[in-house]
């Protein structure tokens, strides 16, 4: 069967932070070969953190991005418009660490007043869910401090080190500090999502400018075809196959730690692609904690997101 | 030899120069060089006989008074003169040859020819043998020498000269008299001359201007120099006509050296 | 080359600039002919400014970085010109270290960031880290060229009359190298406010560079250009003072103004 | 002031540090007294490098990176020198100027970046951009002290001999700057691999700084650490050149080996 | 003078130097100075007289031969020395005053103290009206002085001196050797001084050593002056004493200046 053939063959796609586990689903993509059976050929290039990818996908220095849903949403009141076309993640995948002895004390999120939390950075999704736990409980972010560590060994470190109470965190942190910490609240299962949010939240998604989208409405199919083709070859699949999947020098750092990150994130990843009906709202209403802007506007939220390609792929593939 | 009909001379005109801090070095000084004229300039140390050559060529500007060459007021450098500085004035980084060809270059002779030429001026200057040294490596006469050189080589119309000859022993000094005195009789430029030693002075120059002692320093002595010409500087000395010159401009100066003693045994005049 | 011009007209000529320069940015961002997404507005701008002075929201967040450049401007200096010396005058451990300063000097200091904040911590001490290993180098290899040019026949004078090593510091190369390090202290003002804020970005919990970050995950860009504006207020004021502290350290120098044109 | 060491004796104190350094390293990581989490293991080091060599997978990466230094370097030097002396030798523009180069100056180059990604892609030139404004400030800033300090004396003389400001430059100002360029050129060499590194590092997809990129993703400290002495190798030839540059150019200067110590 | 029982002499032995490039300056150079003597050195220019100073200030090594001060061999500096230059050495970013309070400064001297004593000094030179004023705002002349003030501030056992009072007209000149002389009769220290003036050498010397022309130069004249002590510098010159004494001294010199002449007019012995 021929396939329509992409506007574009050759497509950038910025990412803040390729190797890292929220993105894995594109490296099995374009491991696997996804992107080539779909007649597009993608180069990423890596930045230094998901605003970094916007705002190099708005000045147009790559085509299509990768990162957050909430960014959509804070464009708004720039007068940006991108809207995500496939759904990679569904739940925040970030755990609240703290270190075996002083997490017997937490019962609730009452019991985090006036600690200091690390978290990857101010305003991440990390301090986010921070943020919601406490507002569960009618605190805000003033009752605690947040410290930007990052999401490497500074933040493996501050925890061992005892520089901070409490960690935010996603993996492979959470994997490398092991047992030495127990988990207080996490977000990487459905059941947590359930709990916590009333369902699931949108997280990292494929996301472009409208008018790209408007432009090469084929080469994104292309695209969201090849994603969901890996979606859904990684929702079947054992961790060990999914870790044979990624460059090899993805694994370089330990193996078997990296096999247990996706272990515990196996949840985490959207097992179809689609924006489900309402889960929005929950990352408006985390978002205006932290941004005036979007507080203040009116969001229209069928401009940042569309499931239309995400169906595309789905029947595509029930037809073959 | 003076055929031009255009007026061919140096003067100076009331020059007055105010140092920042108030320093007034010299004070309503005037003095005209006239063509072909050889002029040497004597005065106490430290009177204000470097600034008026500055002043002549165009590097400060006087604070009263002006200067005019050839007929025109000087604005910005002279760029009819050259200038043998007092201080060490040669390139650190160029060898001698390549610092007495600079000027060459300068003026746009291609580096071949401007090094060839250098080397001709280096041999009259008596430093043929060193000339791939650098100035750190040339002795205090050396470095002189060079600096004669460097300025000759350009045959400026107006040769201002800054004790030139003060490092030189005795002989090699009174070769290099005899070479600038051949030089400027070929084509009698104007040659303005500072010298601490008034037997030189005479030996060279048309006319000896005698300098006060500063601060405010002027020419207070001008002494015609009857000496015939063509001069060897090591035989007019011993003629009856230059000891008359030396006591007559030595009766000048006496009373600068008064002057100059009241400031050693004195107080200072400081506030 | 040519003439010193008056001051009041110098002053109208940068006041003018200022304002073009303003203007341009503003009718800029107003068409949109330059996108404000990414230059933002000057109104804007302006008014978050007044907003941060007028709740004292900034205080802290300024207080913090202007403490972490002084320190690290302080700091910097100060290895910058002991090292700087110490290599410049025991040509032993000038051959010996030679290659690790200037590998130590090639590293990219964003990836060092995260070893800092493990050896000194999240405060302000891994900033200042940061910012010290931009300083120190280019002091240090000012001080090292500045020590080596000094003239020899004043290291000599200084010898003949009794200087032991220490004393030669002090009375012949470092007055003599003072027009070295002041030029590396005009670089260096610069770059301890970049390290500051570099760090402060790469996580923290105040500064003027946290500020910055956190506005830049909401793509405010106005407030990352206030950001930019207030360090930039800031490093004119601390270059001025180094200004004023090399016109009196220099003051020997004969002025170019005495020269004629 | 001690004796000029002998050459081969320096030669095995150099090579006796580096082991030392390296033992050390490995001593204190094979023990977990440092925790090689963070500082990595020095034969995983060099496993990963000879790796990159063997499978070629580095070249790209590496050409890229040399690239980027290379013209970074080139054009802010240039860009640098340029400006320096002008500025030196225009006190108007300079007094105009000197406060925006100044802010400038202290601009976090980190933020930078996404505007440099619009203006010049994510490509090479990107991160060119990022790294001229690293060396451009330590070029300037010496060449600009670096002409007002040449001797006034030497500045006369040669406008006595005719020089035009032109001519002044080449043959004066220039070859007595020489000193203070190679001082900053040694400052520059390390910011130019900074500038390409960080700007790989914010954005790229290739390069040095693109590989450390992806390896702290997965917590590889070894692969970083190998991108860094990688690096810090291609550095050292780098200035090792400058340095050959730097004895030719100032040859003329009175070697302080001639005197007596 | 000398009741000390030790050796204390200056002792120059079959120095040679040799500079980078291989250029002999000075060749199998001996000299010896006594205790309390003051020597003068002439000779050509360039031909090793400042290398020759520098080797007995220890400044710089010679290739081979050695020093020995007042029996002890010279390694490193010689810290019974004082050194005038014949280069400009005094610091351009101090003042007159502190330049020459700099020697007392280095000795732990406070500084109040340092500046009165440098005062004295300063007027004893005729700086006292210009103690303010930075090296580049001197006068070459006043430079020298201020240099020879730094000098003598310290009181050094061993004075070197190379062509101090060159840049000085000759009034002043004659006021600072007097006072030279003055001082060195209260306590007769060893004083080493070059100068390219024979007369200069004569007035003020117990001993003129002759050097050669260079390149390989070395003493090769050396003639005891029997003048009379205390000495007017002017008035030395006209007694006939010291007109045998310049002829003497001439002769020998004569040679000398012949090789400097074939050098001049020949070609360079220069590869
Ligand atoms: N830049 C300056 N600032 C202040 N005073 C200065 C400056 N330059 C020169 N003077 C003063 O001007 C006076 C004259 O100096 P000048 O160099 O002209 O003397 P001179 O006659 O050449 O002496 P010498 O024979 O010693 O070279 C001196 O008192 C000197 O201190
Ligand atoms: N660093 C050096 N490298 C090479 N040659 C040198 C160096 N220093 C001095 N010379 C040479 O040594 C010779 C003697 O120099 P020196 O300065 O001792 O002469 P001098 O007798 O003091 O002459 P003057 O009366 O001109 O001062 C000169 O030919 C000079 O070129
Ligand atoms: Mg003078
Ligand atoms: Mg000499």
């Amino acid at each position: 069967q021929e396939k329509p053939k992409p506007e574009k063959s050759k497509v950038t796609l910025g990412v803040g932070g390729r190797s890292t586990l929220p993105y894995l689903p594109f490296s099995i993509a374009a491991q696997r070969g996804f992107f080539k059976d779909e007649g597009v050929e993608v180069e990423f290039f890596d930045v230094a953190g998901g605003t970094r990818a916007l705002q190099a996908m708005i000045g147009g220095s790559v085509d299509v991005g990768a990162g957050g849903y909430q960014h959509t949403i804070s464009l708004q009141p720039k007068g940006q418009y991108a809207s995500c076309f496939v759904l990679i993640t569904h739940n925040i995948g970030v755990a609240l660490v703290m270190p075996k002895e002083k997490a017997a004390a937490v019962k609730s999120p009452r019991d985090l007043k006036g600690l200091s939390i690390g978290v990857t950075s101010v305003g991440s999704g990390s301090h986010q869910f921070v943020n919601h736990l406490l507002g569960t409980v009618g605190m805000s972010n003033a009752d605690i401090s947040a410290i930007g560590v990052g999401a490497g060994p500074v933040a493996v470190a501050a925890m061992t080190g005892g520089k901070v109470d409490a960690l935010s965190m996603g993996e492979p942190v959470i994997a490398t500090l092991g047992d030495s910490v127990s988990v207080v609240a996490e977000s990487f299962t459905n059941k947590s999502a359930q709990e916590l949010f009333g369902g699931h939240v949108p997280i990292i998604c494929g996301y472009a400018p409208e008018s790209f989208i408007k432009e090469n409405p084929k080469t994104i199919q292309a695209l969201t075809n090849a994603i969901v083709r890996a979606l859904k070859w990684m929702s079947t699949a054992s961790a060990a196959e999914i870790a044979d999947s990624v460059p090899p020098e993805d694994l370089q750092g330990d193996r078997d730690l990296y096999i247990r990150a996706v272990q515990n994130t196996r949840e985490m990843y959207s097992p179809d692609g689609y924006v489900k009906d309402g889960s929005p709202d929950r990352v408006l209403k985390m978002l205006s904690a932290f941004d005036d802007a979007v507080r203040d506007a009116k969001i229209d939220f069928s401009r940042t997101y569309t499931n239309k390609f995400v169906q595309g792929a789905h029947e595509r593939a029930e037809k073959k | 030899m003076n055929v031009h009909a255009g007026d061919r001379t140096l003067r100076l005109d009331n020059v007055t120069c105010v140092f920042d801090g108030g320093y007034v070095a010299v004070k309503d000084a005037s003095l005209t060089v006239n063509d072909g004229e050889f002029i040497c300039i004597v005065g106490p140390t430290g009177c204000g006989k470097s600034t008026l050559l500055n002043v002549a060529a165009g590097l400060l500007e006087p604070s009263r008074g002006n200067v005019s060459v050839f007929g025109q007021e000087l604005t910005g450098m002279n760029k009819r003169a050259g200038y043998m500085f007092q201080a060490e004035s040669l390139m650190p980084w160029r060898t001698a040859l390549d610092n007495v060809a600079l000027g060459l270059e300068i003026r746009g002779v291609p580096v071949d020819k401007a090094r060839e030429q250098s080397k001709f001026w280096l041999e009259k200057v008596g430093l043929a043998a060193h000339k791939h040294k650098y100035p750190h490596q040339l002795s205090g006469g050396m470095r002189k020498r060079a600096s004669l050189a460097q300025m000759l080589i350009l045959n400026p119309e107006i040769i201002l000269m800054d004790e030139p000859f003060g490092a030189l022993d005795v002989q090699t000094r009174q070769l290099m008299e005899n070479e600038l005195l051949r030089l400027w009789s070929e084509d009698r430029k104007i040659v303005l001359f500072i010298t601490h030693d008034l037997e030189e002075a005479i030996a060279l120059a048309d006319r000896v201007i005698v300098m006060s002692a500063g601060p405010a320093a002027r020419p207070i002595g001008n002494f015609s120099i009857d000496l015939p010409r063509p001069r060897d500087v090591a035989e007019v000395r011993l003629t009856p006509e230059f000891l008359k010159a030396h006591s007559a401009i030595w009766d000048v100066m006496r009373e600068e050296v008064l002057k100059s003693y009241k400031q050693f045994e004195g107080a200072s005049h400081d506030a | 080359m040519t003439r010193k011009p008056s001051l009041p007209f110098l002053r109208l000529c940068q006041i003018g600039l200022f304002f073009f320069l303003v203007l341009a940015w503003y009718v800029l961002t107003a068409f949109e002919l330059a996108p404000s997404f990414f230059f933002g507005k000057p109104l804007v701008v302006a008014d978050r400014l007044y907003q941060w002075f007028a709740t004292g929201k900034i205080y802290i967040h300024l207080w913090t970085t202007l403490l972490e450049t002084l320190l690290s401007f302080g700091i910097g200096t100060i290895a910058g010109l002991a090292v700087g010396m110490w290599l410049a005058l025991d040509p032993f451990a000038s051959a010996l270290l030679d290659p690790y300063v200037k590998a130590a000097n090639s590293m990219p200091r964003i990836i060092l960031a995260p070893i800092f904040a493990i050896w000194f911590g999240l405060g302000i001490w891994s900033k200042v880290a940061l910012a010290v290993t931009l300083v120190f180098f280019v002091v240090f290899f000012n001080v090292y060229h500045g020590v080596r040019d000094v003239s020899p026949v004043l290291v000599s004078n200084a010898r003949m009359m009794g200087a032991s090593s220490r004393q030669l510091l002090r009375y012949v190369y470092m007055p003599s190298a003072t027009s070295w390090v002041f030029s590396s202290l005009h670089a260096s003002v610069g770059m301890a406010f970049v390290g500051a804020v570099v760090g402060e970005y790469l996580g923290s919990a105040r500064g003027v560079g946290f500020l910055i970050l956190q506005a830049e995950g909401v793509f405010d860009i106005n407030t990352v250009i206030a950001g930019m504006v207030l360090l930039t207020i800031f490093a004119l004021i601390l270059d001025t003072i180094v200004t004023i502290a090399e016109r009196r350290f220099l003051a020997w120098r004969p002025s170019q103004g005495s020269q004629r044109a």
